[in-house]
């Protein structure tokens, strides 16, 4: 299109919550490990973000803890975790030859224990704590702190005071409120809020007539959810001043793109890389050479630039127009 | 774990796990329920070593809809002409959807993927014990052996002779096949554990390779036991990334005494026959 | 399977909220009309379900009025509606022939409005009224009566008093805690919970950087949602013990009875009818031979029979079982 | 609204609009744009009228996905060998996947939906108007014409002479054709506007049929007024069901001054041209 733009002059690199990254697109928590790094170098990526850790050790849930969905996946792996040592001592090392910044997410059944996690975490290695008070498979009905505003409040409160890393805090789509929730964090201190994690879904095995998940419930991710967390990323960028991360069915640029026009400021990429497992780095090109065909300088143009308006014209662009 | 190792990240980084448009040269029907499908695909994907697998991402059958790939077995591998051959059952709705590839098309596989077979240079002679799909993963295993000057001696299994698969695949490889089948009765663990008995006495059995039962993976454990031999085993779980990411294939593993969980695809699919729990 | 049942011989008639249904499949609300009866006998359905009605005359909304997804459809139709004497004078006539019962669907925008509209209705040729209290695409951001328990609770009751036909509520799924809406709907005097309604979701027109729908936001249906619906009416069955009939991206008859088996007593089919006219005939036919096959001689045995309890036995049975 | 009345509801009830797998006999490329897909179908889609339309269900390009049926209307139909003919444009996702098929294919199609033209007994001579994918719709109507003995004068407009179609198929029906293209400067109003009225002025004009362009619906409607003319016209819109049944499809009419909102894939496509807002 443009003769002009080359991609050295695309300027990718957003700000996100206390983080300058070199571009947009970074894995969802739970779906990214080392295995990726056979197939690509992650230095390419805008950040690194660890599978949620917690301090008890904990098996994980059930077998089966996946299940195939139409455009989807549903999840109940729960979070199978060996503490706070071994990652320290095992994990941590094998990310500090990058560059790209680490993200390390937490969970605690409690505020407190949020906080003493993320102190204890707030260590060199670490750029980011991202707090999951969202994960719905854990505990009493798919409950999670992000389920309402008071929740989420008190335990990012503490968090804030717990650690002087950016803090990001990742919220369940399954509230009926959430701008109200992400308020609820901006209020309290969060740097950023990434939306959302998985949407609490159920099968039934109709050869056993039981649940297709050993944990019953579990959460559906994957390009079905994507116009649903869409909205609440657009509801949330309207609501709150500090940046959202959306995260949500994810797989092509042209998704990436959808969740920066409705207010994006960085995206994660999660069940996609189940299904291309360089689907992270595919974006990222693409996204480039989007912003290139499109004339855009820097990715950070994109970021809440849908045009809200009535639109009443018919689209009849298969009819070839009169000259 | 230190797979990060690997990783060179200089200008010339490569890639050793893959995903590519493989391109269908051969595909045809073994019996009614199992086919044999031959790919051309890159020098990454032709490397891979006996007991590794690829995820397959499987069109959709016409009005059905898969989402996740589905884990295949290397059934065959030359790295010269860069063929990678499968041997896969009509099971489901992803499987359905292979069958439908045409000698022309192409299909998206992703690997090589998971830790292989291990043989070790002491090794003179092996058994090789596997039913169903598991012979798609053990047949690779025999022409390796060949390549060493390992024997090997391959029992089959199956419900009945008809659906007994690879006989002169392991032939040609210069295994010595013995088939067994649920119809003959010839199948059961006992008959089993008589035919190694009878190998082990005999000095031609100095390591099991199984997969695909785990009645008969209880027999070659108890048998390893009683005469000090080793073992390895394929096994298999419902995987969705492939690749480690999302601990949805983990099995319990008895390591020296404690109960361990591993990822089927990342530390495995290949592992050590006495750790694993039937 | 088995040479002893015969089609004639499984009982495929459900008792929902007062009625008695000659089968479980009906078609949701807005999804349904005259053009389907050059598809198939109406009489073969368990009910027939009337597109919301209001009584101010509406236009809907602008259009573009729908726009694809991941296995979904995001729709944003609005209610146009030609108001009561028109549906009294010229569209009830229509289904005076049929013998199968005719369900009205209401909305107002108060309580009030939602009463005396059901007052007015309650005439011969209307065999029950659902209550639409969760159209998410109307007012305010998509906030509905379904949203609260508190509103569903005010609104059932003045619906309650106001007629004497057997009364469906229909519900949000966009809500935070459906068993707790579903329960106030129980408490006030529902005969019937309708779980659920589309869930507010977005899309943006990459060419144009603007809302793919005329009204921004709209709600997805279809295959996309089903396994999110399907654990809500599993919640809700759970909460209460007036019947729930499952609406949410049935298309076959194994979707069908997973919604049975999770506890809804019958099934509203949508979107499904937009790809296969004659989805909800092929489901009934389906419905009849599952119950052949398995040998379940009632269809209402499968309500509820999920069965629960952790397992932890893995599935191989891709591998030939021995003997 | 009184299509329930079509409904017999006896044992013998037979259903007027199906769904169907129909068989691909032949499938060619018109040029890089349009391609001609001809099926063999049951009794009720071969007795589609011209202007009717069929819902589509693609079949899914390698890696993309499409939800909705795609509609099209019917380019030709064969009652006695039971055929429908389609001429679409190679557009987005739904047409690259209708793009796949191959003879011998099948192709879930649904219909005959919609209300076509009607041709009044009075008419002598029509005029048709029609540009892009319009064409596939006015086709059909040209050998209706034929039929009852009217005489067809059909303007056919496109970007580029190499880019007209169906030229032959009109004049294989006795029509005479006229060709204008943006490239040859021919395809303007004014230009279309003043064949027109050449063909008013020697008596060959009763009626206007056009489909494809808002603009030279304009001048055709502002004709007819002048004239005292009668007209329809095949209208488009996004459709979900294409069947009434979801309002997604609406447009505004003018009807005796009064603005109506109607279906278009149940009230038309086909629509008094006098009624339609361009
Ligand atoms: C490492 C590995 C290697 C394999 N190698 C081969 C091979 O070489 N040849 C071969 O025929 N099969 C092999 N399999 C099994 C193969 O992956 C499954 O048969 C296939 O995924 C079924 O997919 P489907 O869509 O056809 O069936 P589905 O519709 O998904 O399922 C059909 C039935 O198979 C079961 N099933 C599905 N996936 C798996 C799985 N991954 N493991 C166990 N059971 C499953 C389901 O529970 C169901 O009962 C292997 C599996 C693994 C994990
Ligand atoms: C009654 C009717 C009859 C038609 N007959 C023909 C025909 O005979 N031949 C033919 O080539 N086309 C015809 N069309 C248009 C055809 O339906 C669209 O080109 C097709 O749906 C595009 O689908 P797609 O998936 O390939 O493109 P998409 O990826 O869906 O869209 C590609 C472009 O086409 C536009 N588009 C999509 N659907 C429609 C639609 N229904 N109406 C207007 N624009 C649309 C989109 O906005 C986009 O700009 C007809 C449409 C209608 C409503
Ligand atoms: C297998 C799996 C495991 C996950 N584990 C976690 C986790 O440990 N912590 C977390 O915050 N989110 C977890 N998630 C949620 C993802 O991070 C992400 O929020 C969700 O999958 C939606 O994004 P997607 O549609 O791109 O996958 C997991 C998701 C999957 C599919
Ligand atoms: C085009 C369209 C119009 C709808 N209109 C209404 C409506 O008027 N009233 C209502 O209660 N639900 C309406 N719905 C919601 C459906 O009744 C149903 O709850 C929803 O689509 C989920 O079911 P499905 O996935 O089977 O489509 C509409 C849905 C669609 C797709
Ligand atoms: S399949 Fe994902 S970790 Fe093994
Ligand atoms: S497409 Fe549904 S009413 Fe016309």
């Amino acid at each position: 299109m443009s003769a002009l733009m080359t991609p050295e002059q695309v300027d990718m690199s957003v700000r996100v919550g206390g983080l300058m990254l070199r571009n947009p697109v970074m894995p969802a928590s739970g779906t990214f490990a080392e295995g990726l790094a056979q197939v690509f170098d992650f230095n390419r990526l805008g950040a690194l973000v660890t599978k949620t850790i917690t301090r008890e050790l904990r098996a994980g849930n059930p077998l089966p803890r996946v299940v195939e969905s139409p455009s989807g996946l549903i999840n109940a792996i729960g979070i199978p975790s060996k503490g706070v040592p071994y990652f320290i001592n095992d994990v941590l090392p094998l990310y500090a030859a990058y560059e790209a910044p680490l993200v390390v997410s937490i969970s605690a059944p409690t505020a407190e224990g949020f906080a003493s996690l993320a102190a204890e975490l707030s260590i060199p290695g670490v750029a980011a704590i991202e707090a999951n008070i969202s994960c719905p498979n854990i505990e009493e009905d798919g409950k999670a702190f992000a389920m309402s505003p008071q929740a989420t409040e008190n335990v990012t409160r503490q968090l804030r005071a717990a650690t002087g890393l950016p803090l990001w805090v990742k919220l369940t789509p399954n509230t009926g409120n959430i701008a109200d929730v992400a308020k609820a964090a901006e209020a309290s201190g969060a740097d950023a809020a990434v939306v959302a994690n998985t949407i609490l879904s159920m099968a039934i095995n109709l050869k056993t007539f039981r649940p297709s998940l050993g944990n019953v419930m579990g959460g559906l991710s994957g390009p079905a959810i994507k116009p649903i967390v869409l909205r609440q990323v657009f509801q949330c960028a309207r609501a709150i001043n500090i940046p959202v991360i959306g995260c949500g069915g994810i797989s092509t640029a042209a998704d990436a793109v959808e969740y920066l026009l409705a207010g994006a400021t960085a995206v994660q990429v999660g069940t996609a890389s189940f299904i291309q497992p360089a689907a992270m780095t595919t974006i990222i090109d693409d996204l480039k050479a989007f912003c290139i065909q499109r004339e855009i300088s820097r990715v950070s143009d994109l970021i809440g630039a849908v045009v809200v308006e009535e639109a009443d014209e018919v689209d009849v662009s298969w009819v070839d127009p009169v000259q | 774990m230190n797979s990060l190792d690997h990783v060179s990240r200089t200008a010339h980084w490569k890639p050793t796990i893959v995903a590519e448009r493989a391109l269908i040269v051969a595909h045809t029907a073994v019996n009614g329920e199992y086919r044999h499908l031959i790919v051309e695909c890159g020098d990454e994907a032709a490397s891979a070593l006996p007991g590794q697998f690829f995820q397959l991402l499987c069109p959709q059958p016409a009005g059905e809809q898969s989402f996740l790939r589905r884990p295949m077995s290397v059934y065959g591998v030359d790295p010269a002409r860069r063929r990678v051959e499968f041997l896969y059952k009509v099971a489901g709705v992803g499987t359905r959807g292979l069958d439908t590839l045409k000698v022309g098309d192409t299909l998206d596989l992703m690997g090589p993927l998971g830790v292989g077979f291990t043989l070790d240079p002491g090794l003179r002679n092996i058994a090789v014990v596997g039913r169903g799909a598991g012979l798609a993963t053990l047949a690779p295993l025999a022409g390796a052996c060949r390549a060493r000057g390992i024997g090997v001696t391959a029992i089959l299994s199956a419900r009945r002779p008809d659906l007994l698969m690879s006989i002169e695949l392991f032939e040609s490889h210069g295994a010595e096949v013995i088939t067994v089948t649920d119809s003959e009765q010839t199948s059961g663990p006992a008959n089993v554990e008589r035919i190694l008995r009878h190998l082990i006495s005999q000095d031609r059995c100095d390591a099991f390779f199984t997969c695909g039962s785990s009645r008969l993976l209880r027999v070659q454990q108890r048998l390893a036991h009683e005469f000090g031999l080793s073992g390895e085993i394929a096994m298999e779980q419902q995987m969705a990334c492939g690749i480690g990411l999302c601990h949805c294939c983990v099995r319990d593993f008895n390591v020296k005494g404690e109960i361990v969980s591993k990822r089927v695809c990342w530390d495995g699919p290949v592992f050590d026959m006495m750790q694993a729990l039937p």
